[in-house]
Formats: C-alpha cells, structure tokens, sequence
C-alpha cells in the first residue's frame, strides 16, 4: 500500500535517517519501534508531507509520490496524529478539528452547527465528554491527545500513522482508542503505530519494523514475538526490566500532606482536590494511580505550591510546618515537580541542554557573582551521562531533541536540585523501554539515597513496577491504598473508576 | 500555569463586557462633570472623531490576530490621501509627451484605495517571502510611504478640492454623519470576516499557533498577505476621510496614528502575541480613546495636565479588564 | 450660538497648532491671559501639529459653547474647513501668526509675516557675508508650510549673489538635538562653510552647540529665526549673530483685543494685520528680550 | 515548524556576523560615494551620535528578551534630562517655607537617574501587578511622562547649565569621547548581566517559556521589575546625555526615540517574543541606524529621498540578515 525506499533525512548536523525503507500494509497495525531519537517521528513526517525535502522515494497505491505539503498528503489520504500536539489553544474543540477543512454554506460562511454536530459525534465515539465548544486550552493534555486523534479521523483517510497516540491518555481511552483502530481495519485501511508501550503492541498490532540510530534494523509479523525479543531488537542487547523489591520498614516519616483541597479556578463552589491526606516516609516511593482527571496533576501542583490562592490544607516537611505560596518556597522546602507536560511547563525550548538542566540551581553554578560555564558544563555532562540523554553535544537547542529525551532533561534539571521529595507527574510518557529502564533504576536508586518519591502514573504496569505504596485517586479524593504487595490490576483499576458514572 | 488558562479563557469571554465598564465608567464620570458630554452633538463628534481611528484599527486587529504587527498605517494614510487628493485637483500630467488625464472623484478615491491595498500588500510581500519580522517590514514602510508623500506634495498640502469630495468627510446620510456610516459597514464586515468565514478562522489559527496551521495545510503566506493588504486599504480608507473632512491632503497627516490604533487593539482586549481578540473589541478601545480625549477637552483640563490624565485613565480602563480575571 | 446674554461670563478658546515649541507655548499663554486679563474665561487646545486633531478641537470647542477663537492654525490651507465650520456656527475665529488662505472666512487676521522676515534676515547675511562664501541650511519639518516659507524668503535675496554658494541642505524637523547632528556630519562634509542658516531658534542653537564642539564656533556664522530667549542672550553673547523676531505677545494680545471689541459690537476690522519681523542682531539686541522688545529699549 | 528550527538554529549563532555583513556593505557603498566617510572625526561622530541610542536599546533589549516592550523610554528620557537640567540650575525651592535647596552635578545627574529607574519600577509595578500588557503599560507611561515633562518645564527649555556639566556630553578622555565611554561601558556591563549572570539567564528563561521559568522557582515578578527599572535608568542615562551635550533640555526631547531603539534591537536579530537576540546583535543594528542616517547627510541626499532611501536600506540590511538563514 504505502512503500517507502531509501528515505535519508539529515538535519543540521544529525543524519535523522539513512536509507530506511519500510511497508506499511493494508487492514493491518504497522507497529514502529525504535529507541527514542531512532528516527520514527521523522520518518511519519515525511511520509506525511512534513518535510518536504529528503532523498529517496515514496511510493503510493503503485504510484510514485512527493508530497510538498501536509494538504498535498492529506488529500492523497494519508493522516496523521503527531506526537507533540498541534492545536490552536484559543479555538475550541471543533474549530480545531475541522481547521483547514471547514465546512461553508453555499455563500461561503462557516457552517458552524454542521461542524458542531460533526465534532460531537466524533467525541462521542472517542468517549471524550467535554462540549465541542470548549477552548483546547482548557483542556488538559490527555483530552487534547484524545482531540488529535478526533482530527485524524475525521478525514477517513486511507493510511493513518499514530505517533505516541497513548502517551498521554489513561487505560479507559486507550481501550476506546483501540476498538476504533479494530474498526479501520476492518475497513481495510494501513494504520501506522507508534508507541513505547510495548503490552499495548502485543494487544494490537500485526507488524513490526524496528528502527535504531535511523536505521529500518528488521521487520515481520508481531506473531511469536516476545517482549525480550522485541526489545533485543530495538537495542541491539538485553536488558532486563527491574522489578521492585519490596522493602518494609521504613519508618521515618519525610513528608505528610494534611487536608489539602482546592477549589475550580472558575467554577469557585467545585473543588478540584476534597481534603487529601497522605504520608510519605523517607527513602519511599508513593504511586499515585487514577484516570484521566483525576486531579492527581492539581495535587502534586497544590502540593507545590502552585494554587497558593486556591487551596487549603497543611504540608509537613520532616515534622516541620511550612508555609510554601509558590514554586520558589517549595523548592527551598526540599521539594521537587517533574511536570506532565515538558514543552508547556518542563523546558525553554529555545535555549539549550546545558541552560535547561542548569536552570534550577544556577545559585551553585556561580564563582564570584558570575556564572562559572566549566561548573554548568559537568553538570550537564554528569546527566547527559547517567541519562543517558541522546544529544550530540550540551549545546544542542533543547528544541531539536526527540521527545523522550527532552523528557530525561526536565528530570535531570530537577534531580540537580538534590531534593528531598521527587514528585514525578507521568515520569515516563514518551519515553522508550531502554530508557524507561534507566529512569526506573534511577528512582529506586534515589529512594535507596533516602529521597521520598511521589510518582504520578497513567500506566498500571510503571505503578506496579516502581511503588512501596499504592494510593488511588478518582475525582479529586483517594478512594484507596495499597501495599505493594497485595496491589493488582484490577483492584486498583476498580478503585480508579469515578462512583458517580 | 494550568490555573490560569480557564481565567484567560473566562476573561476572553467577558473582555468585551469589561471593557464596556472601563468606558461606562468613563462616561459616567465625565457626564457628572460636564453638561455638554452627554448631548446629541457631542456624541455625534465623537464618533465622526473616532471613524478614521476605527478604521485604521479595523485593520490592525487583523493584522494582530495573526500576531504581527503594522507601524506604517500612519504613513499610508498620508500617502493614500494625498494621492486621491493630487489625482483629483490636478490629475496627471506627463511633460514629455504633453499628455493630460483627469480623474473623476471615483477614480481618484479607487487610485488611493489601490494604492493603500499596493503598499500593504508590499508590507506582507516582504514579510513572507523574506522572513522579514513585520515589526522591520513595516516600520521601512513607515519612514518609505512618508517620504514617498513628501516627494508627491513637494512638502505642501493639496487643498481646494471639489465639494462633492468633501461630503465624504462632512455629509450626513438619514440622520447620521457618513464616516460613522462608513466606519460602521468597514466594523460590520470585519466582524463577519473574522466570525464567519474561512479567512477569519485561519487569521485566529495563525496567529494562536503558527506550526498547527501549516501542519493543517493553511496556506499562511497567502492569508499573511491578505491580511497586510487589507491593513492596507483600511489605512487608505482612513486618508480618504481625513482629507476629504479637511478639503486638504497634508504631508504629515497620520502621524504617530499607529500607536493610537495599536492602543485601542490591545485596550479592546486583543494579545500582541495574536490569536486572541475581536474586532468589537478594538471599537471599544477606539471609542474609550475618543471618549478619553473629547472629555479631557470638555472638561477644560490644561494641555499639560491631559497628558498625565489621559495616561493614567488607560492604564486604569484595563486594570479593570483584567480585575475580573485575577483568580490567581 | 453667540448668546450676548452679559451675566455669564463669555468664554474664548484658544486654539494653537502645537505646544511642542516655546514660541507657541508664549502665543497661546498671553491670548489665554489677555483673554482672562479682559474678563472672559480662556482655555487652551493643543492642535500637536496635525489638523484633524484641529478639526476635532473645534468641533468640540464650538460643540461646548466658546463664543469666539484665538486661533492658530496648523496649516493656512488645511485648516481653511475649521474656520469655515466655526463661522457656519456663529463663532468669530481671529486668527494668530499663520494665516488662512480664504479672505472672508476669518474675522480678523494679526500675521506675523515669515516670508518678508526671511527677507530681512537674508539681506543681513548677504552684508555679514560681504557677498561671498559658502553656507548650509537646515531645513524644519518638510512637511510644514512655514519651513518653505521662511526657506524661499531667505533665498530670494540670497540666491541673487552667484558669490554666495549653499553646499548643502537638509532637514531637522525644527529640533534642536537633530539639528546639532546634522550640523556636525555637515561639518564633516563641508568643513570649509562660513554660516548656517536655520529655520527657527531651536536648530540654530543645535548648530551652534555642534560649532563650539567642533571648535568652529569662531569661524563659521549660525543665522536663526523666532526671536527664542536663548538665542536673543547668544546674540548677547556675540554667539550667535542674528535672528528674525517674531512678536507671539502683542499678535495675542491683539487678538485677544479684537476678540473683546468684537463682543462689544465692532465688526469691520482689518483683514490681514501683519506685525512686522524685526531683525535683532548684534548691535540691536539690548532692545530686545526673549519673544518681544525689551521694556525700556 | 520543526523544519526551519535547524535553519533558526543556525541564524541565531550566525546573527551577529550577518549584521555584521549588511553593516559592511552600507559603509562600503557610502564611502565609495563620499570620501569624507572613513575619516577618523566622522567615525567619532557617528559613535558620539549613536551613544544615546544605543543606552536606550540596551535596556530595551533587556525588556524585549523578557518578551516585553518599552515605549516610554522617549518620554523618560526627556522627563529625567529636565528634571536633572532643572535641579542644576534652579534647585528646588519651597515657596511657603523660603527654603532653598541647591543641587551639585553629581546630586542632580543622581536625582535624574534614580527618576529613570523609578519611572522603570512603575512600568514594572504594573505589568507585574496587575497583569497590564507591557504595550499598554509602558505606552501610558509614554504620555504620562511626556505630560510631567511638559509641567516640569512649562514647555520651555531649560538652558544655560554649567560648563561641567556640559563636559559629560561633550568631553573626550584618552582620544575617546565621553558618551562613547559611557555606552560602551553600559554595553559591556550588560554583555556580562545577559551572559555570565543569574539574572541574564532568567531573562532568557522567562521570555523563551515563561511557565517553564515559573515552575523551576524563578520569581518572575522580581526579574521583571528589575528588568524595567534598568530600562527605564538607561533612558535616563541617555537624558543626561542629550541634555549636557546640548546644554540644554529640551521638553519635546526623545520624541519617537521608542521606535528607533527597537528598530535597534530588532535589526540586531532580536526576537520581539522574547527568549532569543543578544546586546551586542542590538549595538550593531543601533550602529547601522547611526551609520545610515550619517551616510545620508554626507551625500546631501534631498530631505525628500532620504526617509525613502532609509526605508529601503533598512528592510535590505534586514533581507542580508536572514538570506543566509534561509535553508528551507
Ligand atoms: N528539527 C530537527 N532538527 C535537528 N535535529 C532533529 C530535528 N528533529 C529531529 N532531530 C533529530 O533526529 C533524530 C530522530 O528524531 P525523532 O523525533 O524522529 O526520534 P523518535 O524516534 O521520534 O524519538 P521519540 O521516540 O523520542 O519520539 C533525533 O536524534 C533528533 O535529535
Ligand atoms: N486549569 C484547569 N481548568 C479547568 N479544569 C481543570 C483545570 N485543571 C484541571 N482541570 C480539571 O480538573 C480535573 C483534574 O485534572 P488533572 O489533570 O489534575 O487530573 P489528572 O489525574 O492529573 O489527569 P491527567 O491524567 O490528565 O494528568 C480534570 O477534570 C480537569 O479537566
Ligand atoms: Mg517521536
Ligand atoms: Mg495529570
């Protein structure tokens, strides 16, 4: 259906892809697999008219293809969601799905209502529930993610590539998501699939195409493939994933949150977060599980100081009272934010690595009064190393790094802080199994160096994987907790689904 | 910050409303102040005064919507009336071969308008094709059309126009002065612009995020210079009403105007960083300018001391647009 | 509209082109204080150079009731309209220092005539200059019709003596720090000169400012024109060696006597009253202080 | 749109060498013209011309990589020149008490200066504060300073100051002028603040993701109003220097300087969303501007031409910029 043959795509310094080739066949889930940085975005932007300029060639339905542009790809039926979302903050939901395809009344005015009932069945399918009018803006990322996909579908496009369409969405979506790609296959149609989550390949997809360092290494049926046979191939070496070993008695509590709520920034009689209390002692990690708004974001911002104006309650460092009202507080109280959303809250996309790993403790990176450059590049290097964050040098504009990797600089920066409590808000969303690996080895090394860890998580298996305890939370309030142990899919799952549906 | 995004949302909704209290305020006060504020004829003036500045930022706003910006209004206003008012006074003459055209009002008042559209299409030519940020592009168009006027008027003013030209700028039509009627339809069809059709739609989506456009196939040099050349002809339009309403083309009309309608953009609520805003919005920012300054007058306040007055008042009008969204 | 009702105090507007310049800062004042001085009640409008902003202001001047104008037009054709308007509505406009170029529109006219100044001033030059050598002129704002008028009076005498050559002419929109700049890259230029002629007061101190920097204070003659405070004590100072006096206090206060006989019922007055420029110089400028003579010449 | 950002990438570490280019040309063409161009004296010139300026834009750089702008800093200039002017040569008198209080060059040079930055605070104060646009912030700061200035003076120079102080615009120490020390120190304090400091990089962080600067514990608020203060004591520091070396302090000083010095900072490659441009880009394109308007005087191009000529050169030295940048 869709072939392409020796596609090389350099970048200014970095040769993106060399010589790739790949198939993506009719009525079956292509799955594209590849460390982060192995090229797989840059691949699906060709394919989808992004990059216009490249060597080698594309071939479409027997036909020889160069697309100048997203319309051109489009009107040949090629779809695709991107993996960072590209939406227009301040329109609303349908504005954005139909943005370049609107539909007019005969004198040429929007059809507004049309558009309207268009989205909202479109929602409807995808199970999102919030008005084809609301701003993207006021969305969270998850139900943007959702939003994208909506976009794809709603031109029926004959090859549809999905980068990382999960990384941002929770079980339930994820579950709609993919009993609608069932559906386009049905309807004979290629589907391209990007994803780090390697349970959900084995769940859906019929291929596989492996790419490394920009290289196609193989690829073949998904039948008879093993996770660590899968990961062999997209590494190149084994690797084992760790597994938390469970460690009791720890006693020494580091941090305890007291009766914490918040209200709706606009809706001022709803609240966001119902009094929370939880504990976390030294050297623990705390997974904090739940669905798509679930408030688990609000939590850790609140608990961050963030909403100072909005919220009520008490957090207790190490037995000592505090009284944190903004970032700066909480980071001299020992506490630290991996944000959920790098590009918005995490980066300066705009400067480089060294200045964004650098970022948080430029005080210790001075020598009289001036910031001393030999101190901020080991840092840099330090973490580009123990990260290992895929850059060819510390002067590299954060911007042009792939998506996983940007993410291990937003926790280098803060891992930099030193601090006391590590507050990970989906720690690993974009990131590949290797890497995810590392990150996992790193917060269990952390907790073992004393640090107490809150790791915020979509993902049922990364909970399990890393947590001493598991709290649940669903609309704002925890409805469980869990030991390690005798914590399992389902009954966490269970606590996880909001009463009032 | 997450929190604010509904604030800045909710605060889009009402903008229109908020700025509508600044100006009731404003009105109110001037009104308990003075007894000539609130009368027909004033009100009257007030607009008439308002009309050329509305259309000016008529076209800024779109211009911002897509988060540029156009300093040269100012200039091409003078320009573009100037040459309406020397084609029709004295039309063109080419020496070598004695050749004479005149021009009847129409053609004189399309030729400004042409050439209004001309130098705003030049403004978004250079921006697109050369990258050059529109606050450069522009503002070389600034000192460019000036100069350009200068060399047209050899520095004099054109004047002693003809009286059917002049009703453009004084007439009334059932009740009501024709700029207001003019500046009105120029609102009316912006307001449709940017509401209802596919240009509209696409000048918000450029300007909220450039890189989601083109990803969704917007052709954006083409909306760009739409938009630069509708800038244009509105500032054009603008010079057609100055003039006409002086009977006279002055060289240095316009000048320091795109300040005043870059005011009344961001007054009216509409971000310099693009994809937010209304039309309707920068009308009320022109009117509580217009408002701003006929009370100032009315209210017998030394020239001095307007100055001071006027600044402080703005900065007042939209703190009390952005009081309502301060949930943070 | 003129209601000649006697309890109320009558109210007279005073309309100035701009008061961006000292010289009009004087004008409007001393109409606005001889106005009050002959018990009416006088407010000032700022114009700030641009004749729509005039127009407006005499909307809302007449909109609010003013029973007469002192006015100062931006322009002596552009603002032609505005006085029209004011008279369709019953307000007498006396016009100051510019004139409009319309013969019955304004009730009276007190000029102060730049053109013939210019003149005086040019023939002085010739003599400083006995007839030879080379100048520069800086121009004020191009778009402004009083920097032509005051340009063409100077050189229709200057022009006449081929010994006189201006190497260079350039602009600097009647302010002062732009005028010190062009002088100095002038200098550059043409290090040889032996005067500037400037368009007003303000720029002729500039040049002079970028003279003495230049160490050719001595050498090379600065020629100014408005009759400034500064520059009169420069001439004091045998600094700077002549310049045109304007007389903004008695054009008005005249205008605001007219206003006032024109209230008490006299209507036939002069059409045009120019009020000569004199030329203050070295010798003569003990008669002489900033905008006017000196109390006791 | 990933695909220009190499291409972004690579203008920006090239920015400065591509002003540099286009600077070379101009002087190129205009000392082929006029051979008075390359001589030691004019080159002072230009520098001393170009000192004030260039103050100015090192602070409007500062605001503008914070994603701001400052369009008081006209207003301001003049305003503190005056106060500085008036204190040296009037003091300060209080009528009711016959006190008298008289001011030496140093206490009213220190006077203006601490006006400068407290005008700067104010700016600061209510951006931050109330969350006014910078655009509207600093434009009402625009009139309102221009108004006290107006007050100040009563519309009337203030001149005849004293020799000494005259000598800070005019003097000259080891073969340099004195305003030509003063910027280039100016420069060279602000080349280290935006490098080699905390502060530098929080400016930057702020304008490139003023979020992301949030959560990592910067304190916005503080940096901001820091950043307007310096902007606001660096238009002062051009009063000081306008006024002594004219000896004079003019009321309508600095009018329209706003636009020259962003042209400044924009024509150095500084990008006005903030984040990204250096001093140094912004002293080039203060001295290209210099450069110009110089060139143009020296070849005694008509007051007519030159503000077309300008234009055009302007948006070409722009066009020289980025045509290396354009790798797509
Ligand atoms: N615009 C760009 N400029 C320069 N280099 C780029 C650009 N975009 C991508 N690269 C480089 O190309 C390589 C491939 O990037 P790409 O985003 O395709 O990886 P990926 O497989 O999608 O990774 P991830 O799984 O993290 O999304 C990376 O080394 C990246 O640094
Ligand atoms: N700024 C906001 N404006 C309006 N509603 C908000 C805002 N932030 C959060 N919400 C709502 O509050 C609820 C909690 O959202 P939040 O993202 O904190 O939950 P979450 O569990 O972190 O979800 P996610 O898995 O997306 O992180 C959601 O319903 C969300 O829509
Ligand atoms: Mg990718
Ligand atoms: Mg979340």
């Amino acid at each position: 259906m869709l072939v392409a043959e020796n596609i090389t795509k350099k970048f200014s310094g970095v040769t993106a892809l060399d010589n790739v080739c790949l198939e993506l066949h009719t009525g079956k889930v292509n799955a594209i697999i590849g460390e982060n940085g192995a090229g797989k975005s840059t691949l699906m932007k060709i394919l989808s008219g992004v990059y216009a300029e490249y060597d080698g060639r594309i071939v479409f339905k027997n036909q020889p293809v160069r697309f100048q542009n997203t319309r051109q790809a489009q009107a040949a039926g090629i779809a695709i969601i991107h993996q960072e979302l590209n939406l227009i903050p301040y329109l609303s939901v349908t504005e954005n799905i139909f943005l370049g395809r609107e539909i007019t009344t005969p004198w040429g005015m929007l059809n507004k209502k049309q558009m309207g009932n268009k989205t909202q069945e479109l929602l409807n399918r995808l199970k999102l529930s919030v008005s084809p009018d609301t701003k993207i803006a006021a969305l969270k990322v998850g139900q943007q993610q959702v939003v994208e996909i909506a976009k794809a579908l709603l031109l029926d496009a004959e090859v549809i590539i999905m980068d990382e369409p999960t990384s941002a969405i929770s079980e339930s979506e994820v579950e709609v998501l993919f009993s609608i790609i069932e559906q386009l296959k049905k309807e004979n149609k290629a589907i391209a699939y990007i994803s780090h989550k390697l349970d959900e390949l084995f769940k859906i997809a019929d291929r596989y195409i492996v790419l490394r360092d920009g290289k196609a290494i193989e690829s073949g049926d998904m039948k008879g493939m093993t996770d660590d046979s899968i990961i062999q191939k997209m590494v190149g070496r084994e690797i084992k994933i760790v597994r938390k070993a469970v460690v009791t008695g720890k006693d020494k509590t580091l941090l305890s949150v007291d009766n914490i709520s918040l209200k709706h920034p606009v809706r001022k009689n709803d609240q966001l977060l119902k009094n929370i209390s939880f504990k976390l002692k030294k050297g623990e990690i705390l997974g904090i599980f739940g669905l798509m708004g679930a408030s688990r974001t609000e939590l850790l911002e609140t608990i961050f100081g963030m909403h100072s104006k909005r919220s009520a309650g008490t957090v207790e460092i190490e037995g000592k009272q505090t009284n944190i009202k903004s970032p700066v507080g909480a980071i001299s109280a020992g506490l630290a934010l991996v944000p959920e959303d790098r590009k918005k809250d995490g980066l300066v996309l705009g400067l480089d690595v060294k200045a964004n790993i650098c970022l948080t403790t430029l005080q210790d990176m001075q020598s009289i009064g001036l910031l001393n450059s030999r101190k901020e590049t080991s840092l840099a290097k330090k973490y580009i190393g123990d990260l290992k964050i895929k850059t060819f040098s510390e002067k590299q504009l954060v911007k042009n790094l792939s998506g996983g990797n940007q993410q291990k600089i937003v926790l280098a920066k803060w891992l930099a802080t030193k601090p006391k409590v590590l507050m990970l808000d989906e720690p690993t969303r974009g990131i590949d199994i290797n890497a995810k690996n590392e990150i996992y080895k790193l917060i269990l090394q952390l907790a073992d160096e004393g640090l107490g860890i809150i790791v915020v998580s979509s993902e049922l298996p990364e909970i399990l994987a890393v947590s001493d305890r598991i709290l649940v939370m669903a609309e704002g309030t925890i409805t469980a907790e869990f030991a390690a142990n005798d914590a399992t899919e389902d009954n966490i799952l269970k606590a996880a689904i909001p009463k009032t549906i | 910050m997450e929190a604010v995004i509904p604030a800045k949302k909710y605060k889009l909704q009402l903008a229109k409303f908020q700025s509508l209290i600044a100006l009731f305020v404003l009105c109110l006060v001037i009104s308990l102040l003075s007894d000539k504020f609130l009368t027909a004829t004033n009100a009257w003036n007030v607009m008439r005064q308002i009309s050329v500045n509305i259309c000016i930022s008529v076209g800024m706003t779109l211009v911002v919507l897509t988060a540029g910006i156009d300093l040269s209004v100012g200039s091409v206003l003078a320009l573009c009336g100037a040459i309406t008012a020397g084609l029709l006074k004295n039309g063109i003459e080419i020496p070598s071969s004695n050749l004479y055209i005149g021009f009847t009002i129409l053609g004189a008042v399309v030729a400004g308008l042409l050439a209004g559209s001309l130098l705003g299409w030049f403004n978004g030519w250079a921006i697109t094709k050369f990258k050059v940020p529109p606050f450069v592009a522009t503002l070389a168009m600034l000192t460019i059309a000036r100069g350009l006027t200068m060399l047209w008027t050899k520095g004099f003013p054109i004047t002693g126009l003809n009286e059917s030209f002049a009703y453009i700028g004084t007439g009334w039509f059932i009740g009501i002065p024709l700029p207001v009627w003019i500046s009105g339809i120029i609102v009316f069809i912006a307001v449709i612009i940017t509401n209802k059709t596919k240009l509209g739609r696409y000048i918000y989506a450029i300007g909220g995020n450039e890189n989601a456009a083109i990803l969704s196939g917007i052709n954006i040099k083409k909306i760009k210079i739409i938009v630069y050349s509708m800038a244009g002809t509105l500032a054009a339009v603008g010079g057609l009403l100055v003039t006409s309403r002086l009977d006279a083309a002055q060289p240095n009309a316009g000048t320091g105007y795109e300040l005043d309608s870059i005011a009344a953009v961001v007054i009216g609520g509409t971000s310099l960083s693009g994809g937010r805003g209304s039309v309707l919005g920068t009308v009320l920012g022109a009117i509580i300018i217009g408002v701003l300054n006929n009370g100032l007058v009315l209210l017998n306040v030394s020239p001095f001391w307007q100055q001071v007055v006027k600044g402080f008042v703005i900065l007042i009008a939209v703190i009390i647009d952005k009081a309502n969204a301060k949930n943070e | 509209k003129t209601d000649t009702t006697q309890d109320q105090k009558k109210k007279v507007a005073v309309i100035v082109s701009t008061l961006n310049n000292p010289w009009f800062v004087v004008l409007a004042q001393t109409a606005a204080a001889k106005a009050e001085a002959l018990g009416y009640e006088a407010k000032i409008f700022d114009s700030q150079n641009n004749t729509s902003l005039e127009a407006d202001n005499f909307d809302n001047a007449i909109a609010s009731g003013y029973n007469a104008i002192l006015f100062n037009p931006t322009d002596a054709d552009g603002s032609v309209v505005n006085v029209l308007k004011a008279k369709a509505a019953g307000v007498p406009v006396f016009c100051m220092d510019r004139e409009v170029n319309s013969t019955d529109a304004a009730t009276s006219q007190i000029l102060s005539d730049n053109y013939s100044g210019c003149v005086a001033i040019g023939k002085y030059f010739v003599e400083q200059m006995h007839k030879q050598g080379k100048y520069v002129e800086i121009l004020g704002l191009v778009g402004d019709n009083n920097t032509w008028n005051r340009s063409k009076g100077f050189h229709s005498v200057v022009d006449v003596y081929p010994g006189l050559k201006m190497v260079a002419q350039q602009s600097a929109d009647f302010d002062r720090n732009k005028a010190m700049e062009t002088m100095e890259t002038m200098l550059q230029a043409h290090p040889e000169i032996n005067a500037v002629f400037c368009g007003n007061d303000a720029m002729a101190s500039g040049a002079y400012q970028a003279l003495v920097a230049a160490g050719k204070a001595n050498d090379i003659k600065v020629f100014g024109f408005d009759g400034a405070e500064d520059v009169v004590n420069s001439i004091k100072d045998k600094k700077i060696v002549a310049t045109g006096m304007q007389f903004p206090k008695v054009i008005a206060q005249t205008a605001a006597n007219d206003a006032d006989e024109y209230f008490k019922g006299k209507r036939d007055f002069p059409k045009k009253m120019p009020v000569a420029v004199e030329l203050v110089t070295q010798e003569n400028v003990n008669e002489y202080m900033g905008y006017g003579k000196a109390p006791n010449p």
